[in-house]
């Protein structure tokens, strides 16, 4: 099977329910998020089970990493659709709309279409088919995030991420451009082949153009100091939308990041200054997602900072580039990261509807009014801090590992700090649910029976992924 | 019988599931610490020391490239301590409440703490070694948060920060300690990595500081003064088994660690680390010794105790020759039951009184015959009397002090470290006497004039430890003779 | 393998054990339980005095490269102290029965009785220092336990705690010493060190150093300076305790303890010297402060402190013999003046201050007279039990150390006064107190134990008795000079006495420095509160607010606090973003591109 | 004759403008024009490129085709761009940025 | 291009670029960068690229300005009013600003062969650049261009929806 068709049919997916959206007015729009949670799930398994033969397509490449990355985007949009179902009462408050489903089938199908690009992202290794496909994802998460336009907040995060995000779109280009200049590529392959002949007087301008590259590929990861977007923007957002930033664009901002510093190996003058650039990111981007967080009462932006945070702990693996696993820290970091944040997400969605508000505090007493969804969260956030025989652990574990043993004893030193931090402030939730009793509403939270499934099953893969490290082992292969 | 090795563990965690899942909360724990108990013990008494070695191993190799696997296995050491661990898990289920809000939560809580450490005691392989113990955190952290007393949410924030803080600090040091084999050679097996050390493989500049992350790592889950602050307050305010578990059994772990790991898998960097061990186990004996003095509530002296006592088991581990070092194992052992006891009753004095403050407290002793006899035989055990197992082995880490010098010469550092514990025995008789002193000796105030004894029905377990306790006092050669071959091979 | 020693060693602890697990509910029996126990170790201690010396261990623990060993060592030392243990030691328990008997913790009483004749019989029997060391400990808990029988009268309690702790500071020397000897021979068997000890050429120092620690193991349990404190005070135990504990046997346990070793002391004349002048002064000191007390317990005790600094300098003059004997006659009538003592307090519903008493020779003769039997042989009397044995010292202490004997006769002098005095004022004259009126002998089963440890403190003493008991003691002949002066100084101290205090309704003589024992507890006391309890608010200070506040929280303040400046970054502004941003992407550039 | 030095310190001066107008202008659509300057940049730095590698006596059209994306995306992006303003503007009354602040800490 | 010509239209092109941002009329701003695509667009042909250049003037002066323009003019954007400065950010942002140019100006003159002329090319292949670009779209780069066509969907179907008064 040619592999490029995935990306046809998620995106064949995405316009056919925009069109289904548009003619059947009386369809109930959450058939539209079920067909396409399906449509995903299809694609997922075809992805899983068939066989795909070595791209011939320039710039676009099929290995592991890329597979991966695309199942990681399908998975994380499925979840992102079914947290959709959830939050559409919220849309619906929030959109204009002289039908009470305005808007809703728009707001279940863009994610598709979003999903396509992020796959396209896990495959490019062209700068052109790498600037396009981010540019796909940015483009639809600016609707995205902007989505629920009665609600200020919304718009001014959509404002925010709008202005930023060009921003940091202008700088990425203007790297693009130094690259190409110099390198008379844009295909990394390509790029990687021709380093070593780059004159020396050259490479001040290649590094430049790299550097912007990483400040542009920053943003999309959120690395501190390009990061200031991110908590504001988070809470802002739709709070499926929030889990889709925070897991779908992240990690293809990773898979970039990575595949960009790997064709900058062949040049080591170039790769050493690179990786001590994304040395200084990493610890900045630690202290910052880590110390902000302390102090935090509103879970959402709780999650924003953690998010930064947890984005520190992969720069530290992708600053260890040179040790044995660090792809595969990358990779199960992520995976990890996948599993715990959607699952926090999945829970804060439906607590906020029940509870109006998504402080900390709103959380109070959670284990009285729904012991299910308190212990799953228990277990998202004793993931996210690390506790072992979860997945967050086996995470952590490996970065520390590659950290060690490329010698970044910095950055060690920093997350050693960091990870206790994050024990504070991820407890903060947990003794919210568990120590205090509830201040506002005492009644019981219903669960819709998918979302009950889904959470379950983060709930025991979080489980797998922390107790059979060869799950997360087996990742890329 | 490979399964046994697995029960100890599954028993209490087994049980934990079950409870969530609506099992009657009190009797599926229990249930589940006897089959711990039972399993242990079975792997105790049948430990062939003759034979020596790892007995009883099973594993399941999870991810071969990094040979990592789920080894399970027992030698004379952690059979002891998967014994004490299922014993004060057993008592400690008993001694929880019986009608609590949220029973379940609690039961389950209790069960998971004891499972994490039969777990980590279990595990011959890195990764489930340091995992099993931190299973115990986060329910750690719950109960001390809901089900605490006195200052509880400060006291939970602290232990659980400060250990996972302790425990990521440890994460890099074992990490260190697995990079620093040579490429091809790499393994999380515990039994493997010793079996190396003979090859001088930990060795160098980098295994000083793999060693000092592990020192600080392991000294922080034990208390290693100056990183010890959590633990007085965080006992203090725990519920009972709680401070049961964590003090008696999880907080042995980390001198675990320091016994299987760090001291025979690197003796030269342990070498070089004499003088900051020593120095530091003398601030545990004497400062917090001190300390501990001018506690003037029951639960705050028996956490500071409890810093206190692991300087003799640091000391005996410093000492690295076999009579040190047996002595710290059944030190560890020996501690455990006692200061497991300890929680139990000054649980059960609180909840008849609801104070454990001495200004309030007073002549007990004759409202509470049972259970001032039962503290009485705790604290004889706690400030070393023989008869009692702690004295036995605080015994033999003073003798492995001394092995260290020169006949006839002046003393060195361990010789003087001894002369500080010796002068700490001083110092935990002033503190534990003066305790038994004013809560049961003296006049009794009227208040307390209707406080009901505790019944040997609700107190059996702690006669159960104290029997541990003095069973292995007169015949500390039972514990030793098993411990003594996977010891031997490393030091003499 | 003889087994006798076995049974004698632990069929108290097996009545200890029996009284605690099943017999506690019932009081009788458990006594009876307790006095068949010592009856047992009696018979067999009869049996054993005759058997040839032996020397017989097992390892109790062992680790290949080191053992513990357990075993007895049956010499003539052992086979004495063996008799006189459970010899007084039956005669008291016998006596409890009816002193104690309307006491509610009698099972109790019981059962710390036997358990300390276990672990008294234990440091007889030991043949190395460990096992000695850890009965050494055990008599200290079980003497913890019968000082605090009473335990809701605060003073006991506080005695009890008191004299727990001072034998533990003493138990740090032992211990100490231990480990030295140890570290310097490698072993701890006697036998072996015997032998062994002088031939290692340890250092003097080293030696002196040693042989010190284990004195203080010495200092601690026979209360010698400065470490006596505690004696007097554990007088709140009940009477027969103080009797068999806390005068004939516990505390002459370190006497004993010193004669065993006596080869560590051999060789170091500044040790000696040490134990000499330790032993006087303590002596001197108790004498002195006995003269003015007026709690009759009390004065008994300090007459106790007095003969064992008496048995203490006998070793620092290097007759171990001489004090082992002493310490042989000294059980008998100590033993009786105290259960006398207690005959007088039970009759007088415990009324223990002397001046509430007098006129009791008619009420209670048997006491009476059994009373000054043992106050004669205290005192000294020809041909009294003491006599022959104080003699022993006077005549060793002049031989060697002209200035300790003349401290020594001055002594004896004070002790004679002293007794004489208390024998006056408590029996003598007219009945004091309304209880003193109504007094009436003691019940049979108390009376019996009185004459039969009244035989003893008469002929104890005697050379041919001696001999029975110390066929190791080297024949030297009376020494007449000493024997002279002996005799005088007792009949100027019954003379003092008698002519002082007969007829006194109160103490006619005051001396305050006595009466308050020099000021050393209150020394103690402030000593205590400015250096341990100073040291330990110092310490939970330093803890709480300097480690715990200052450090742990101070960091972990710190790191919140910058958690909460770097929020001020994110000051929601969109263009300090931007402007953040570029400046990231300068300061990033410049970093990368020109320094690194 | 202009070299590729000046053209692309012109495109480096177009750039620094545009970010100089983000920097310093508050009212958002300027910023997004100023955004687009950027953008345009470096667009006159890949011509200037693409001028640069010939190939075959050609300029090299791989980097002339990114800029036709280039402009394509930097279009989309602005039809985007201004529909949120425009939402914002309904929803706020302003486009200034100081307005924007009610997300913060 | 000739040096003279080169320079004027640098000039013209930085200085409505600067107009736009020092420019506080909204309107004015955005006619400045009409122009200043202008001058972008003529360095464009000056570089031989014809067709980027005619697109640059249809799609950026043409369509997105107007766009521009109109969006303006339908919110009736005022002149920014004078407001006292924020001496800081103003500080900070010229700060941050002067230091990269000179990053730039680094950069830029550190390009190895800028300084010579542009190699000469031919100009009679036969197709002109259209056909080239067109060529390379339609074969090299077919993927990035469905994948474009993609975004033009989701930014059209994202401005309906953001834009649109009442959703239906």
């Amino acid at each position: 099977m040619s592999p490029i068709l995935l990306e046809l049919i998620v995106l064949a997916l995405g316009l056919g329910l925009l069109l289904i959206e548009s003619f059947a007015d009386r369809l109930n729009r959450n058939i539209i998020a079920i067909i396409g949670i399906i449509g995903l799930a299809c694609v997922f398994l075809l992805l899983q089970f068939g066989s795909f033969p070595a791209s011939e397509v320039a710039g676009y490449t099929q290995d592991k990493a890329a597979l991966f990355f695309k199942k990681f985007a399908l998975i994380t949009t499925i979840i992102v659709l079914i947290m959709s179902i959830d939050y559409s009462d919220t849309v619906r408050k929030f959109v204009h709309g002289i039908t009470p489903q305005a808007g809703i089938g728009e707001f279940y199908s863009l994610p598709i279409l979003t999903c396509a690009g992020l796959m396209w992202m896990a495959s490019a290794t062209d700068f052109v088919i790498i600037f396009i496909s981010l540019e796909l994802v940015t483009v639809s998460f600016y609707t995205l995030v902007a989505f629920t336009r009665r609600n200020p907040a919304s718009l001014e995060a959509g404002a925010k991420y709008l202005i930023l995000g060009a921003l940091s779109t202008g700088f990425f280009v203007y790297g693009i451009t130094w690259i190409y200049g110099i390198t008379q590529n844009t295909n990394l392959t390509s790029i990687a082949k021709v380093l070593p002949s780059i004159p020396v007087s050259n490479q001040t301008g290649l590094l430049f153009g790299a550097m912007l590259v990483i400040v542009g590929l920053g943003f999309k990861v959120a690395a501190a100091p390009f990061q200031f977007w991110v908590p504001d923007v988070y809470q802002g957002a739709p709070t499926p939308i929030t889990a889709f930033l925070s897991v779908g664009s992240k990690a293809a901002g990773f898979i970039v990041l990575l595949r960009v510093l790997e064709a900058f190996q062949s040049l080591p003058a170039i790769e050493s200054k690179l990786s001590f650039a994304i040395v200084l990111l990493a610890a900045a981007t630690l202290v910052y997602g880590n110390l902000a967080a302390l102090p935090q009462t509103n879970f959402k932006r709780l999650l924003a900072y953690s998010s930064i945070g947890h984005a520190g702990y992969l720069l530290m693996a992708v600053a260890s580039f040179g040790a044995l696993d660090a792809g595969l820290a990358v990779v199960v970091y992520l995976a990890a990261y996948l599993l715990m944040t959607l699952l926090s997400f999945i829970v804060l969605i439906i607590v906020a509807k029940n509870s109006e508000g998504d402080d900390i505090t709103h959380f109070n007493g959670l284990s009285k009014r729904s012991p299910f969804l308190a212990f799953s969260l228990l277990i998202a956030m004793a993931s996210l801090a690390g506790v072992p025989l979860t997945a967050g652990f086996l995470g952590k574990f490996l970065v520390f590992k590659v950290a060690f043993e490329s010698q970044q004893f910095l950055l060690i030193v920093v997350a050693i700090v960091t990870v206790g931090c994050g024990f504070y402030y991820y407890l903060k939730v947990v003794r919210a649910m568990y120590w205090q009793t509830t201040t506002g509403t005492q009644t019981a939270i219903p669960v819709s029976l998918l979302s009950t499934i889904t959470i379950g099953a983060l709930v025991v893969l979080i489980f797998l992924f922390g107790i059979f490290p060869q799950l997360g082992a087996g990742l890329l292969s | 019988m490979n399964v046994l090795v697995h029960l100890t563990y599954l028993g209490p965690l087994v049980a934990a599931i079950l409870i969530l899942f609506g099992f009657a909360p009190r009797r599926t724990a229990i249930t589940g610490a006897v089959v711990g108990l039972i399993s242990s013990l079975i792997l105790f008494l049948g430990y062939d020391h003759a034979a020596g070695g790892y007995q009883f191993t099973s594993a399941l190799a999870l991810v071969p490239a990094w040979d990592l696997k789920f080894y399970v296995g027992v030698d004379g050491l952690n059979a002891t301590m998967l014994f004490l661990t299922s014993l004060v898990a057993l008592a400690a289920a008993w001694m929880s409440p019986r009608t609590e809000e949220n029973l379940h939560r609690y039961m389950a809580c209790v069960m998971a703490i004891a499972a994490g450490a039969a777990g980590a005691f279990a595990s011959l392989d890195l990764f489930f070694f340091y995992a099993f113990h931190e299973l115990a955190l986060i329910p750690t952290f719950l109960m001390i948060g809901i089900w605490g007393s006195g200052n509880r949410q400060a006291a939970a924030w602290k232990i659980t920060i400060y250990l996972s803080i302790g425990s990521i600090i440890l994460l890099v040091g074992l990490i260190g300690l697995y990079l620093m084999v040579p490429d091809k050679d790499r393994t999380f097996d515990i039994v493997k990595l010793q079996a190396m050390a003979a090859h001088a493989v930990f060795t160098g500049p980098s295994a000083n500081w793999v060693f000092l992350l592990m020192l600080f790592g392991f000294g922080t889950l034990v208390s290693l003064f100056p990183f010890h602050t959590w633990a007085p307050q965080a006992y203090a305010a725990a519920p009972v088994p709680v401070a049961m578990l964590h003090a008696g059994v999880l907080k042995k772990f980390g001198l675990y660690g320091l016994l299987r790991l760090t001291l025979p898998l690197m003796p030269e960097a342990a070498h070089n680390f004499t003088w900051l061990l020593l120095t530091l186990l003398v601030g545990n004996i004497i400062f917090v010794g001190l300390a501990t003095i001018n506690q003037k509530q029951l639960d705050l002296t028996l956490g500071y105790s409890s810093v206190m006592h692991m300087g003799y088991i640091f000391l005996g581990l410093a000492t690295t020759n076999l009579i040190g070092v047996d002595g710290a194992a059944l030190l560890m052992l020996a501690h455990g039951l006692s200061i497991a006891a300890l929680f139990a009753i000054s649980g059960e004095l609180r909840k008849q009184t609801g104070t454990l403050d001495y200004r309030d407290l007073g002549g007990l002793a004759k409202s509470m015959p049972l259970l001032s006899f039962l503290f009485g035989l705790a604290l004889y055990a706690s400030i070393g009397l023989p008869g009692f197992a702690n004295f036995a082995s605080e015994l033999l880490v003073f003798f492995g002090a001394f092995k260290t010098a020169t006949p006839g010469a002046a003393f060195n550092g361990y010789q003087i470290a001894t002369v500080c514990a010796l002068w700490g025995l001083v110092i935990s008789a002033v503190y534990m006497l003066r305790a038994y002193r004013s809560i049961f000796f003296g006049d009794r105030p009227s208040r307390w004039a209707n406080v009901k004894d505790v019944t040997l029905g609700l107190g059996w377990p702690v006669v159960l430890l104290l029997a541990g306790l003095i069973v292995f006092g007169f015949a500390p050669q039972a514990v030793l003779q098993k411990i003594e071959p996977g010891m031997a091979l490393f030091w003499k | 393998m003889n087994s006798a020693p076995w049974i004698i060693l632990f069929s108290p602890l097996l009545a200890a054990a029996v009284i605690v697990i099943a017999t506690q509910p019932f009081k009788k029996l458990s006594s009876y339980v307790s006095v068949a126990a010592v009856a047992v170790s009696l018979l067999f201690a009869l049996t054993v005095f005759g058997s040839p010396d032996q020397d017989v261990s097992f390892n109790w623990i062992d680790l290949g490269v080191f053992q513990v060993r357990i075993g007895y060592l049956i010499d003539g030392f052992s086979k004495m102290m063996l008799l006189v243990v459970t010899g007084v030691g039956f005669l008291i328990h016998v006596y409890s029965i009816g002193y104690m008997h309307d006491d509610r913790g009698r099972s109790r009483y019981f059962a710390g009785l036997s358990l300390f004749m276990f672990s008294m019989l234990g440091i007889v029997l030991a043949n190395n220092f460990i096992m000695m060391f850890i009965f050494w400990e055990l008599v200290g808990v079980s003497s913890y336990i019968l000082i605090g029988h009473w335990f809701e009268r605060s003073s006991a309690a506080d005695a009890a705690n008191k004299a727990l702790i001072v034998n533990r500071i003493g138990d740090f020397g032992f211990m100490l010493g231990i480990l030295m000897v140890w570290s310097a021979s490698g072993t701890v068997m006697f036998g072996e060190l015997t032998s062994k000890w002088s031939t290692l050429g340890l250092g003097a120092g080293y030696a002196t150093i040693a042989a010190l620690m284990i004195f203080c193991g010495a200092v601690g349990k026979s209360a010698q300076f400065p470490l006596h404190v505690w004696l007097p005070d554990a007088m709140e135990g009940p009477t027969p305790v103080s009797a068999l504990i806390h005068a004939a046997t516990m505390v002459a346990a370190g006497v004993y303890m010193l004669a065993r070793v006596y080869f560590l002391f051999a060789g170091s004349a500044a040790a000696l010297a040490v134990v000499l002048w330790i032993g006087v002064f303590t002596s001197l000191l108790a004498a002195l402060m006995a003269t003015q007390q007026s709690d009759i317990k009390r004065v008994l005790a300090y007459s106790t402190l007095s003969q064992l600094g008496l048995m203490v300098s006998a070793v620092g003059l290097g007759v171990p013999v001489s004090a082992l004997f002493h310490l042989f006659t000294h059980a008998f009538f100590k033993a009786l003046l105290f259960l006398g003592a207690g005959s007088v307090i039970h009759s007088l519903h415990n009324e223990q201050n002397m001046w509430q008493m007098g006129g009791l020779q008619k009420k209670m003769p048997l006491t009476f007279w059994t009373f000054l039997i043992a106050t004669l042989a205290l005192s000294g009397c020809p041909p009294l039990a003491g006599f022959w044995s104080k003699d022993g010292i006077v005549a060793a202490a002049f031989e060697h150390n002209a200035a300790a004997g003349l401290v020594i006769t001055v002594i004896n002098f004070f002790t004679a006064f002293y007794m004489m005095r208390l024998f006056v004022v408590a029996f003598l004259g007219s009945a004091r107190s309304e209880a003193a009126e109504h007094a009436h002998e003691s019940p049979p089963v108390m009376a019996v134990p009185l004459v039969l440890l009244a035989i003893p403190s008469l002929i104890a003493g005697f050379p041919p008795v001696e001999h029975i008991f110390f066929p190791m003691a080297e024949e030297a002949g009376p020494s007449i000079p000493a024997m002279l002066v002996s005799v005088a100084v007792f009949i100027a101290g019954i003379g003092a006495g008698f002519v002082l205090y007969r007829g006194k309704n109160s103490d006619p003589v005051s001396i305050p420095l006595f009466a308050n024992r020099f000021y050393i507890d209150q020394f103690y006391s402030v000593l205590v509160k400015w250096t341990q309890d100073a040291l330990a608010g110092v310490a939970a200070f330093v803890d709480r607010w300097i480690i715990d506040g200052g450090l742990v929280r101070g960091l972990g303040g710190t790191t919140w606090g910058f958690g909460f400046a770097l929020r001020f970054l994110q000051i929601g502004n969109l263009q300090a973003y931007a402007f953040l941003f570029g400046f990231g992407v300068v300061l990033l550039l410049y970093l990368i591109l020109f320094a690194a | 004759m202009a070299t590729l030095n000046d053209y692309l310190l012109a495109s480096g001066l177009l750039f620094t403008v545009g970010f100089a107008g983000v920097l310093l202008r508050r009212n958002i659509i300027i910023i997004f024009m100023a955004l687009e300057l950027m953008l345009n940049a470096a667009n006159l730095s890949l011509v200037g490129f693409s001028r640069f590698h010939t190939q075959a006596g050609l300029p090299d059209y791989n980097a002339q085709v990114l800029v036709f994306f280039i402009i394509t995306v930097a279009a989309a992006e602005v039809a985007v761009g201004l529909a949120v303003i425009v939402a914002l503007f309904r929803a706020k009354q302003t486009t200034h940025i100081e307005n924007l602040n009610s997300l913060k800490f | 291009m000739p040096a003279p010509l080169f320079w004027i239209f640098v000039i013209f092109m930085l200085f409505f670029g600067v107009m736009v941002v020092v420019n506080r009329s909204p309107v004015a701003s955005a006619m400045s960068l009409v122009v200043c695509f202008l001058g972008l667009a003529a360095l464009y042909i000056s570089l031989d690229a014809f067709f980027l250049g005619v697109i640059q003037i249809l799609v950026y002066a043409g369509a997105v300005m107007v766009l521009f323009l109109f969006i303006i003019m339908l919110l009736d954007l005022k002149a920014e009013q004078r407001r006292r400065f924020n001496l800081i950010a103003m500080f900070g942002g010229i700060v941050v600003v002067v230091l990269f140019v000179k990053v730039l100006v680094d950069v830029c003159y550190g390009f190895q062969g800028g300084n010579a002329v542009f190699p000469a090319i031919s100009h009679n292949v036969g197709h002109g650049d259209t056909w080239q670009v067109g060529m390379a779209l339609f074969q090299q780069y077919k993927l990035p261009l469905q994948m474009i066509g993609a975004l033009v969907v989701v930014a059209s179907v994202g401005a309906v929806l953001l834009s649109k008064r009442e959703l239906k």
